[in-house]
Formats: structure tokens, sequence, C-alpha cells
């Protein structure tokens, strides 16, 4: 049974738990946490199952209802959409451990909702991995939106202004989306993918076609903040409470980079693209401004959570630019970051969580090198997670920028290489500027400070508890072990993802 | 910001107007989502649905049919969407009991 | 331009401009509701232009009529854009609705829907 | 004896391994000193006998190799324990000892902060420096060399005053920005001939390539691995460096990290691009005035320093682009006298930052101009710097000498008399800045040193031995750890002659 | 709503009104099936009925149709019928939503598939009544909460 529907086992679970917490959660609404977590820690084995599978024995496809496509709706796992499943289940289910105790400081009686929609959002990403047509993508595209600006909107005191943009602005994307697909639906007749890569050849000359495509890219790079449409991204992540942004921001726009490799390189043939319109090349050359301005961005960022926001665009702008050389090396190394920022960013922003609960704030200048000694375990996170952000080995983010930087080579895009590694060094200053900050006395006065400092003055431990204190190591330790197991994948995983128009 | 906006917007009529001089004209009968096979051969669905509908499900209502049957998983998540809804308005606004 | 073409075509433009005044209010206007409603503007002309190229000439609507003899696509409409922006009209009710419900978290906490006032405020 | 034979072995991740091992054991015995610093001890013992048990293996051309698992497709994470690698890996693991025992006795006598932190650090970056030693492939290497970079930062920072923070800022703004150039000369190279692997005499696809595209990658390998060997303009980060305590400065920035530097020219000149290459588009010529000019510059400004370290530190930039000056001659002599300077220099250099250290531990004195008498008070720490200062100006009987002689024979070979007067000049002015310094401590006389004797024998005796190891290669070249052999072997590969 | 407006003809009147409301809303729903209607034009209008209920009668005397805290709840049922009759002919070897695997005897495969459709129309009616209330009620609910 497991077998059979293999593609649909994720997004199910995720969705009949969801349901099942506002039913429970009526009467017992202690259980809303033990159902999420039960979710996800369920649809793990599933994912890695599905992921097994579809390595061992090709893409599984699910026909709903019966329906063989294109009648009906059809889930395709293949390498990519099981591979990143299995992501998105295990940074969430790192997150939710972690989202306990931050979610019943920050919004104690909000729990029912709250964790449903969490599940609803999980469910909506994971729908959209695993669909193998194009409106149903979107409904789902639609859930995890929804869900989304729900769990936005709770934070601080900004967080429904930073929702409500974002609401607007992801319903621009979601538009743009929807009028691609009826473009594209009227020339073809078709919503299913796989059919639409058979059609579409015969069609591409077509303008409606071509503006279909602009229009669902320009939509999907709403959604997936690329640079300049990422203008909802840095509030949205830095307002929101902790634990919806270390869930929203290594997920949410991971999923648009996904719809975006989905649409552009497996139902559309990129090379046939590129010379109707060069959307690839306009991709890569936004996403390496992206880089360059998220990064400076982030450097003048006082908060961190606000610099973490922007990182994120600089991060999106490497997988885009990954993308955008539409080449093999380009385009593993955008998974392989895929994987690693969900990693890295979860990481960082599990470590901003635990400071706001602990300290109350995560300001960048109120920080001091007390930090270090009562929450040893956590800066030593927010430093490894910080150099795989800037790229070193042998964290993981160095192998992803490596692959990159072959893939600009391999095009012959000097700029783009220059990029990233220019990319690479901005990171650096602004993930020093906060390790300096916690490990270093302050500057001001630090002569006399450090005379004085000659005895160790005791701090007690501030140390979060166990349950986010875990998920946090767990994420730095597992990106020493991405870094090394990073050829591992890339030749067992990611070498069948690649799509056979590159 | 306003500039910006109109620039885009500039932009995008420029797309729609481009997109719409290759469209089917209203109503063309010959459009290619209605006709029997896509360019590729395979079975356009729309006319599958008008074919056997009725058959498949005992209903004369195609549109039903493809929604709650054809198509059902796409309701389900629409449904999903409503609840959605209904769970961010008690999320945001609802006081606590 | 032929006179065919236009005909064929006018609706496109009409649902085009309704196109770009939703998307000009969403993105334009300072008010806060007027994005929305420019949202709504925006996802009905959507729902429009989905409809519009569901429509077939000489074809009625897609319920099976024993009256018109054996079943044959050319005499129906599309049912599938009609199925699909049902899914959309409720997706589009749904958003309205979080977006209103986040609006009036806002205008709790600023007391106000003007977006320049509430930049003001927030600072 | 010039084609290298290879059988695997598990020894040299063995040697990487044990001082990364012992640094959770630091960690975990931070409360308790005596064993923190006996585990130091154990991996600095247990890392140089392993390196050793690669020496005779090494000396029949026969090198150990770990091959791990894949990194990148087609490339493995590869340790070598190839006669260059060995020689290096002897050095660092070798004066490592030397500078645990006296880094105690430092710490201690200046009851530094942050201990634990120190000695953890430190055997990390020693890993580091070997895995740098053994890497048998581009790749590799540039992890390693990375690792080396970040595990640096926290010893540069360690005194935590601003001027060290500032230095730790510029030492990482030049390191990053070279690692940055590196990776992507080294993804270039992998694009454009399709391997990574360090091959004697330099990787044969090169020779497809055209000649802008050779100029480009060796100048961006050079920017890569020169800002670490502190070639100038690259050096700056190095004076500024020397805000660390006196035992970093010591090993790292005469040994690991800067000899890191000049093993990285070495493994770029003789195994990537080779000699040919090199000199068929006259690149050699390129490092050689840059390196000249490097050891003219540093000697000058090594003399208008009056801090005792950045003294050193200038006098480091100078020697190390001997190495590089060396490796550029491209003959047999100079590849010898580059190869021994890389061990003679880490002994003479490591012998003048004990004294600095000693001194500043025991007289807190780090000004040359406030060093008048101090030999009286610290015979054996002043005479220990006086003979190694004279090695470094090239005087015999001490090691100094001996590389010098050869590179002096290589320029000759070279047929450069340009090189030859660089190294007479240089040598006078090392004389130059060195000997007023010996002067002063012996000569000059002043009361202010009366109340003072020696540091403690936790410094002066690793110090002396240091010196007695200088002298002892100096007249016996091969003696002890074939250096000298070593040396031969490895002119030999990368020039693919035999050498008598 | 201030209970200052009620007016008497307003209550008598939506309260007369609302039952034929939800009787034509049933009759949306089951006729889907042959024209135009389905479960979700079904729902909006039982909504409409609940929703003018508390318009005029107030929202205290209307909760005693529908509470305020079944909103979300009858909302996740209502979709919890629709998963789960697509769950239940996945558990008897069909796949998901694959009606003809329901498990009522003496059907035809259409007929159980237009069964299987009648079944989830009814799940959707009741999600979407029931969030399009709540939605109401929590946006009617006074400034609070912050």
């Amino acid at each position: 049974m497991i077998e059979a529907n293999l593609p649909l086992l994720v997004p199910l679970t995720f969705l009949i738990l969801a349901l099942l917490i506002p039913l429970i959660g009526v009467r017992v609404p202690g259980a809303a946490y033990p159902l999420a977590l039960a979710a996800v820690l369920a649809s793990i084995p599933m994912a890695g199952f599905g992921l097994f599978r579809v390595i061992e024995g090709g893409p599984v496809t699910y026909t709903l209802g019966g329906w063989e496509a294109p009648v009906g709706i059809e889930l395709v796992l293949d390498p990519l959409a099981s591979f990143l499943t299995l992501v998105v289940t295990v940074v969430s289910c790192l997150v939710l451990i972690h989202a306990r105790h931050v979610a019943s400081v920050e919004h104690p009686d909000k729990r029912v909702p709250y964790y449903s929609l969490v599940l609803l959002l999980l469910a909506g990403f994971c729908g959209i991995l695993s669909t193998g047509d194009l409106f149903n993508l979107y409904v789902f595209l639609e859930i995890s939106s929804l869900a989304g600006y729900g769990l936005v909107a709770i934070g601080d005191k900004r967080s429904p202004v930073a929702a409500y943009r974002y609401l607007i602005l992801g319903s621009v994307g979601t538009g743009f989306y929807l009028l691609g697909i009826g473009f594209i639906y009227v020339m073809s007749g078709s919503l299913n993918m796989a059919d639409l890569a058979r059609i579409l050849p015969h069609i591409l000359d077509q303008p409606p076609v071509l503006s279909g495509l602009i229009l669902m890219v320009t939509g999907i790079g709403l959604k997936m903040a690329l640079f300049p449409l990422h203008f909802w991204l840095p509030d949205a992540y830095s307002s929101a409470s902790s634990a919806t942004s270390a869930l929203l921001a290594p997920l949410g726009t991971k999923v648009g980079a996904y719809i975006l490799i989905r649409v552009l390189f497996f139902v559309f043939d990129p090379a046939e693209v590129e010379q109707r319109v060069p959307i690839a090349s306009v991709i890569a050359w936004l996403s390496a401004a992206g880089v360059l301005y998220g990064s400076l961005m982030a450097l003048a960022q006082q908060e961190l959570k606000r610099m973490l926001a922007y990182s994120s665009v600089a991060q999106i702008g490497y997988i885009g630019l990954g993308l955008g050389m539409a080449n093999p090396l380009g385009f593993t190394g955008a998974v392989l970051h895929i994987l690693n920022h969900a990693f890295m960013k979860a990481a960082l922003f599990l470590v901003a969580g635990n400071l706001r609960v602990k300290v109350g704030h995560s300001n960048i200048a109120d920080m001091d090198q007390r930090l270090s000694r009562q929450m040893p375990w956590s800066m030593a996170a927010l430093v490894v997670a910080a150099l795989s952000m800037i790229g070193l080995p042998p964290t993981a983010g160095f192998f992803s920028k490596w692959y990159l930087v072959l893939g600009g080579i391999q095009g012959s895009d000097w700029v783009f290489v220059a990029v990233i590694l220019l990319g690479g060094l901005l990171n650096a200053i602004y993930f020093f500027r906060v390790v300096e900050r916690v490990y270093l006395p302050f500057r001001k006065g630090s002569s006399d400070h450090a005379a004085a400092d000659g005895v160790q003055e005791v701090v007690e431990s501030r140390e979060v508890r166990l349950s986010m204190l875990a998920p946090t190591l767990v994420l730095a330790g597992g990106l020493l072990v991405l870094g090394l197991a990073s050829s591992f994948l890339v030749n067992r995983v990611i070498q069948l993802m690649i799509p056979p128009g590159l | 910001m306003r500039k910006i906006s109109l620039i885009a917007l500039v932009l995008f009529g420029a797309l729609l107007l481009y997109a719409s001089s290759g469209l089917p004209g209203h109503g063309d009968p010959d459009g290619p989502s209605h006709r029997e096979r896509s360019r590729a051969g395979s079975p356009v669905a729309a006319a599958h649905y008008i074919r056997h509908a009725q058959g498949d499900a005992a209903s004369p209502n195609i549109v039903t049919v493809v929604l709650a049957d054809y198509r059902g998983f796409d309701t389900l998540g629409e449904t999903v969407v409503v609840l959605t809804a209904g769970l961010v308005c008690y999320l945001i606004l609802r006081r606590s009991p | 331009m032929e006179i065919e073409f236009i005909a064929g075509h006018n609706l496109y433009w009409i649902i085009s401009l309704l196109l770009l005044v939703g998307l000009y209010g969403m993105l334009a206007k300072r008010n806060l509701v007027k994005k929305l409603v420019g949202m709504n503007i925006f996802q009905t002309s959507i729902i429009l232009f989905y409809v519009a190229i569901a429509s077939k000439k000489k074809a009625t609507v897609p319920v099976i009529d024993a009256a018109l003899g054996s079943v044959d696509p050319a005499h129906y409409i599309n049912p599938l854009p009609h199925t699909l922006m049902l899914t959309a009209i409720v997706v589009s009710v749904a958003t309205t609705g979080v977006g209103f419900a986040l609006l009036i978290s806002i205008f709790r906490r600023y007391g106000t829907l003007d977006e320049d006032t509430l930049l003001k405020r927030m600072r | 004896m010039n084609d290298l034979s290879t059988y695997p072995s598990a020894v040299p991740l063995l040697a990487i391994l044990v001082s990364a091992a012992s640094v959770p054991l630091i960690g975990i015995s931070a409360r308790r000193p005596n064993l923190r610093e006996f585990w130091t001890l154990l991996a600095a013992g247990a890392k140089f006998a392993l390196v050793l048990s690669l020496l005779p293996s090494a000396l029949v051309s026969r090198a150990a190799e770990t091959r791990l698992f894949q990194i990148s497709p087609g490339i493995d994470l590869t340790l070598r324990a190839d006669p260059f690698g060995v020689f290096f890996a002897l050095i660092a693991s070798g004066l490592w000892i030397l500078t645990s025992f006296y880094s105690i006795g430092y710490v201690r006598g200046l009851k530094e902060k942050h201990q634990t932190r120190y000695f953890a650090s430190f055997a990390l970056c020693l890993s580091a420096t070997l895995g740098v030693a053994f890497a048998a492939n581009l790749l590799t290497f540039v992890i390693f060399f990375e690792i080396l970079t970040i595990s640096t930062y926290p010893l540069v920072i360690h005194k935590q005053t601003p001027e060290a923070i500032a230095a730790g800022r510029k030492y990482l703004a030049f390191t990053l920005t070279a690692g940055v150039v590196l990776v992507a000369a080294m993804a270039a190279t992998l694009q454009l001939t399709g391997t990574l692997e360090f091959q004697a005499g330099g990787l044969s696809a090169l020779e497809d390539l055209s000649p802008v595209e050779v100029k480009i990658l060796f100048g961006m390998f050079l920017a890569g691995v020169g800002v670490k060997a502190a070639i100038m303009p690259l050096h700056a980060w190095l004076p500024a460096a020397m805000a660390a305590p006196t035992p970093v400065s010591a090993l790292l920035h005469a040994v690991a990290v800067v000899k890191s530097g000049v093993f990285g020219v070495f493994r770029v000149v003789g195994f990537v691009f080779g000699p040919e290459t090199l000199s068929r588009y006259g690149l050699n010529e390129v490092m050689l005035w840059l390196a000249g000019s490097t050891i003219l510059l540093a000697s000058c400004l090594a003399f208008s320093e009056d801090n005792l370290k950045r003294r050193l530190a200038y006098s480091t930039v100078g020697h190390l682009s001997y190495v590089v000056l060396g490796a550029a001659l491209l003959s047999p002599s100079g590849l010898i006298g580059g190869l021994l300077h890389i061990a003679n220099h880490a002994t003479m250099k490591i012998v003048l930052f004990f004294c600095a250290g000693a001194i500043y531990v025991n007289a807190h004195k780090e000004k040359i101009s406030e060093l008048d008498g101090i030999g009286r008070a610290m015979p054996w720490t002043m005479g220990a710097f006086a003979l190694a200062s004279l090695g470094l100006a090239g005087v015999p009987p001490v090691n100094g000498f001996v590389s010098k002689w050869y590179l002096g024979l290589g320029a000759l070979e070279a047929g450069s008399v340009a090189v030859l007067s660089i190294l007479l000049i240089s040598g006078l002015l090392n004389a130059g800045y060195f000997v007023p310094i010996v002067y002063r401590a012996f000569f000059k006389q002043s009361e202010k040193f009366r109340s003072i004797g020696e540091a403690s024998a936790w410094m002066v005796v690793p110090l002396i031995l240091a010196a007695g190891l200088s002298a002892l290669l100096g007249l016996m070249p091969d003696r002890f750890f074939h250096f000298f052999t070593l040396a031969q072997q490895i002119a030999a590969q990368v020039l693919e002659v035999s050498i008598p | 709503m201030t209970s200052s407006s009620r007016n008497p003809i307003l209550i008598t009147a939506s309260r007369l009104l609302a039952p034929f409301i939800q009787l034509f809303a049933l009759y949306v729903i089951f006729h889907g099936h042959f024209g135009p209607g389905g479960g979700f034009q079904g729902g909006a209008l039982l909504a409409a009925s609940i929703l003018m209920l508390r318009l005029s009668v107030g929202a205290e005397r209307s909760e005693l149709k529908f509470r305020k805290s079944w909103g979300t709840p009858v909302g996740a049922l209502g979709a919890m019928i629709f998963a789960g009759t697509g769950l239940l002919t996945l558990l008897l070897g069909g796949r998901f939503l694959e009606y003809h695997f329901l498990p009522l005897p003496d059907l035809s495969r259409a007929e159980l598939h237009s069964t299987g459709i009648l079944l989830i129309e009814v799940g959707v009616s009741l999600a979407v009544m029931a969030v399009l209330v709540a939605i109401y009620d929590d946006i009617m609910e006074g400034p609070g909460g912050d």
C-alpha cells in the first residue's frame, strides 16, 4: 500500500493531520503539537523511502482517482521532487522540535491554528513538490502561500504589515502564474507537465506560449524572492515569529526555486527557449545583481534576523545564478545550494530564535562577548553556519559554491564566477561582524576592558533548553556532514536530476 | 516606487498585447484546447471530459464531474485553501477563549 | 488589422485592460483597502480570461443535453477552464478574507490604513 | 629515483587526525591545565613519530597514500606522503613539539586568558598544516589551506586588544580573498585540464592551453598562494599579525602558515605548471622579479622597525621570498636551495621568535631600542639569538649558509647575475638589521635588566634546542632528517632530471 | 452589530427566510449533479443564511444555530469528509479518490462515482459554510488580542 501510493503519502500525511488538529484541538488544545510532530516524524521515513525507491527504480507516477494524465491529475515523484521532499521534511522536523518552546512563549493560546497552519504550509510545499500538473501546483502554491501569510502575521508589532505586503505581492505572483498557465493552456490544451513537455516544442513560437512562460517565471520569481522581486522578503522574515521565520526562510523560497526548475527545465526546453527569449540569461544576470545587492544590504543591517533575511536574497541569487547558467554543473550547484542553504538558514534562524528567547533581542549592536560564554553551543552553531555561508571548506557551503564556480567556468561566464566569489567575501564581512561581536571584547574602551578581564568573570550559563539546542546543533553539524557527503549526493542523487535539455 | 510600478505596468501591458496577438479568436471552435488531439498526439482533456463524463460518473453536469472526479484533487486543495483562510483568521484575529 | 481579428480579440484587450487596472491598484494605490480591491479586480480579470477561452461558437453550457443528440465536443463549451476557475474563485475569496483579517489587525495596531501614514507610525 | 610509487596506508591520515583528535580532549580538560598540556604534548609527539615513520619510504620515492572518499566528481580527498610533503610535514610537526613546550612556559608566564582555546586552535592548525603538506591534489590542498586560514584566526586575535582585532581583520581580508582567488583558479584548471592531481613536472594538459590562459591562471594561483607566502605587495597582513602571542608568531608566522604559502608556491610551480611551461612563457622571470624586489624591500623595511617582532616579521617576508626565488630559478641547485631554506629558515626564525617571546615574558620589552644590555641578563637567550641571526645573514656554519649557498649556485646555473647580487646584498642587509640588536644586547651598558634573569626552562630549553638544531643542520645538512636527500629528490622529480 | 439597530421586521423576515435559504442551499448542493451548482455554491448559501441571522438577530442568539467555536472544527470536518472519502478508496485498494472502490454494494461503477461526488460535495459545502461563518466571526470580534 505504501509502495503503490508513494508520491501521495507525504502531502497526504500533512494534510490529514492538519485537518485533525482543529478537530481534536477544539477539545484538547494540547494535542496540537504532538500531532504536528507526529506528522513530520512520520513523513521523514516516507520521504526517505520515496527517495530510495526513485533512485533505485526511476520516477514514480501516481494517477489520482485512477484517471490517466492528461485527463486526470498526476503526481510524479522524480529524483528532484523526492530529494527536496526529504529536505523539507527533515528541516521542518528539526525546526518544529525547536518551535515548541518558542511558540509556547510567543503565542501560547494559538497553538491549534498555528500548528495546523504549519502542517498546511508543509502540505502545500510537499504537494508542490510531488504534483505533475501545473494547475494542481497552483492550488498547492496557494495553500502554502495563505498559510505563509498567516504565519508571518503573528510576530512582532509590524508583522501584520509585513504579512499584508507579502500577501499583495504574493497574490501578484500567483496571479501571474495562473495567467501564464492560462496562456499556455489555450495554445496547448493541456495542464499536465509531461504532456506539455511533449506538446510545447511544436508551439513554442506562438506569442502566448512565450508570454505565458514569462508571466509564470515572473510570478515564481516573486514567490521565490528573486531579485529584484524580493522586496516583500526582508520585512516578512524579520518581523515574523522566530519559529515561523525558521520554517519559512529555509523552505519557502526553495520551493519557489523548485517551481522555477520544474517549469523552466522540465516543462520547457531551456535551450529552445533561450533561442527565442533569453530567460535563463536574464535570470542569471538578475541573480548576480541580487547576490551583490543582498550581501550589501545585509552588511547594512543592525538586526540579526533582518540581516539573515537580506542574506537570503543573496543566497537565492546563488540558486538563480546556477539555474540561469543552464549547464549541468551550474544546475548541480543550484540544487546543492538549495539543500545547503536550507540547512544553513534554518540553523541561523534557530540561533536567532535562541537569542530572542534567552536574551530578548537579536540586535547585532547589543551583542557582546558574554554571549559566547552564556550560550557557547548556540554560538558555535552560529560560527559553523557562518563559515558555511561564507563558503569555507569543509562545510557544505563550499561545495555548492564550488559547483557554481565550475558551472560559471563551464559556460565561460567569468562575471558570474567573480560575483559568486565576491558574494562569499561579502558574506565573510557581515558574518564576521557578528562573530567578532560575540567572541571579542567590545571595541570601545577595550584596552582597560582587557586589563579588567584578566580575572575570568563567572558568567552563568543561559544556554537554551535541550529541545531547542539539539535541532540547532544537528543542523550545524549537518552542514559538516553534508559538506563531506556532497560528492556522494551529487553522484548518487543530483546526477539523476539533471534535466534532459541541459 | 511609483515610477517602477508604472514601468512594470507598461511592460505587463505590452506583454499582454503581444500574447493576445497569437491567441485564437474568441470562441474559435478550432482552438487548440478544444480539439480532440494535441499537437503531440495526446488526448486533449476537455474533449475527453465532454465525451465521457456522463458515462463515467452518471452525471450530465460535466463541470461537476471534472471538479469532483477527474480533478478531484484540485478540489480537495481548494477546500483546504478555504480552511486555511479560516485558520489564518483564527490565528490573527480571534482572542483567546 | 482585419476586422475579424479585432472582433475575435477585443475581449482579450478588455481583459488586459482590467488586468492592468487591477495591477495598478495593487502596486500604486497608497490605501491598503484599495490595494485589496485592486487584487480582486486582478484576480477576477484572470477568471474572466479563463472563462473567455472556454467559449466555443455555436456551443452550449457543458451540461449534457439529450436534445443535442450524440455527445460531440463541438456542441459544448470547454468545461475545464470553468472547473479551474471555480477553484480560482475560492482561492480569491480566501485570499481576500485573509487580506481583510490582516487589514483589521493593522488597523487595530496603527489606526490607519494609509500606507504613508502607516510607514510614519511604524517608525 | 624519479618515479614516485605509492602504496596505501593510513599513516598520513592518522598524522593529520592525531592533533585534530586532541582538540576535544583539550576542550574537555579545560579546567585541568596539566592534563590539557599533556594532551598537547602527546599529540605533538605522536604526530612527529607518525611523520617520521613516513620518512624511510619517502626517501626511496615510495609515498604512502590515503585515498578517502570522493569530494567532487572525479576528485578524491587524497593524502599522499610524497617526499615534498614529508619534508614539510617533518619541519612543521618537529617544531610543534618545541613550540608546545615553549607555549606552556609562555602562556603560563604571562597568565594568558583563553588558554584552552589557544591550545585547541594550535592543534587544529597543525592538523591543517599537515593536510596541506600531504594533499595529493589541488582540491584537497585548498580545503586544508582554508581550514588553516580559519583555525589561525583565533590565534591572531588571541590577545583581544584592538590591535589584535584589527590584525585579525586584516589577516582574514587578505587570506580569504586569496582563498577565493585560489578556488577560482582551481575551478578554471579543472575545467581546462580536467584534472587537479599534483604531478611532478606539471600537468601535461596545460600545454594545450593558450598563452593568455596559462598566464592568467598562473597569476591567479600566485596571488592565491602568494598571500600566505607574503610576496610583496601581498604581505601586509604578516607584520600586523605579530599582535598574536609570540609562540603563535614563532610557529605559525615562521613555520606553519607562511611556509604553507611557500609550500603552495612550490606545489604550483613544480607540480601544477612545471618548469617547462613556466619558462616557455617567461613566468618564472616574473616570479624572480617579484621575489627579488620583495627580498630587498622587506630587508629595507626591517631596518626601519623598532618593534622586535615586527622587524622579525619583515625579515620573514624577505626570507620567504628566498624560497620563492629558489623555486623561480628552476635550476637544480636553486630548487634545492629554496627547499632547504624552508627548513633552515624555520629553525632559525623560530629561535628568534622564541627569544623575542622570552624577552617579552621576562622583561616586558618589545622595542629594540629598549634592549640595551639585556644580553648580560639573559645570556643563553641572547646567545641563541645571535647564532640564529648570523645564520639568517648567511654566515657559516649555521644552516642559513647552506641554503644560501645553493641558492647562489642555482643563480649561477640559471645564469642570472642579478639574482646573485640580490642574494649578496640582502645577506648584508640581513646582517645590518640583526647585528645592531646583538650589539645592543651584549655591548651597551644598562642597569635596567639587573633584576631579571633567564626565562623559565620551559622556554629556554626549546630555544636552545632549536638553535642547536640550526647549527647542526648547518654542519650536517643531511643528518637526522635527510632534508638534503629529500630536497634533491624533489628537485629531481620536478625538473625530471636525475641529480647526482 | 449593536442591539439598538434590531428591527422586528428584519428579525422576523430573516428568521422566516433562513430555512428557505438553507433548503435552497441543499437543492443547489444536490442539483450540482445535473446543472449549475455544487458544494461551494451551496456552502456559500448556507453561510449566507447563518450570516443573515448573525446580522439581524445578533451574534448571541444566532449562535444557537451555529456556535462561534464550531467554525474551524466543522470546516476541518468538511475537508476531512473529502479527504476521508479519498482515504477510504485508498484503503480499499484503489487510488486516492477512485470512487468505484467505495464500499457500497449494488451500484454500478458510474453510480459509485456519482455517489463519491455527492459525498465530497457535502464535505465541501460543510467546509465552506463553516469557514465563511468563522471568518465573519473572527473579523467581527471586537478589538483586542494585542
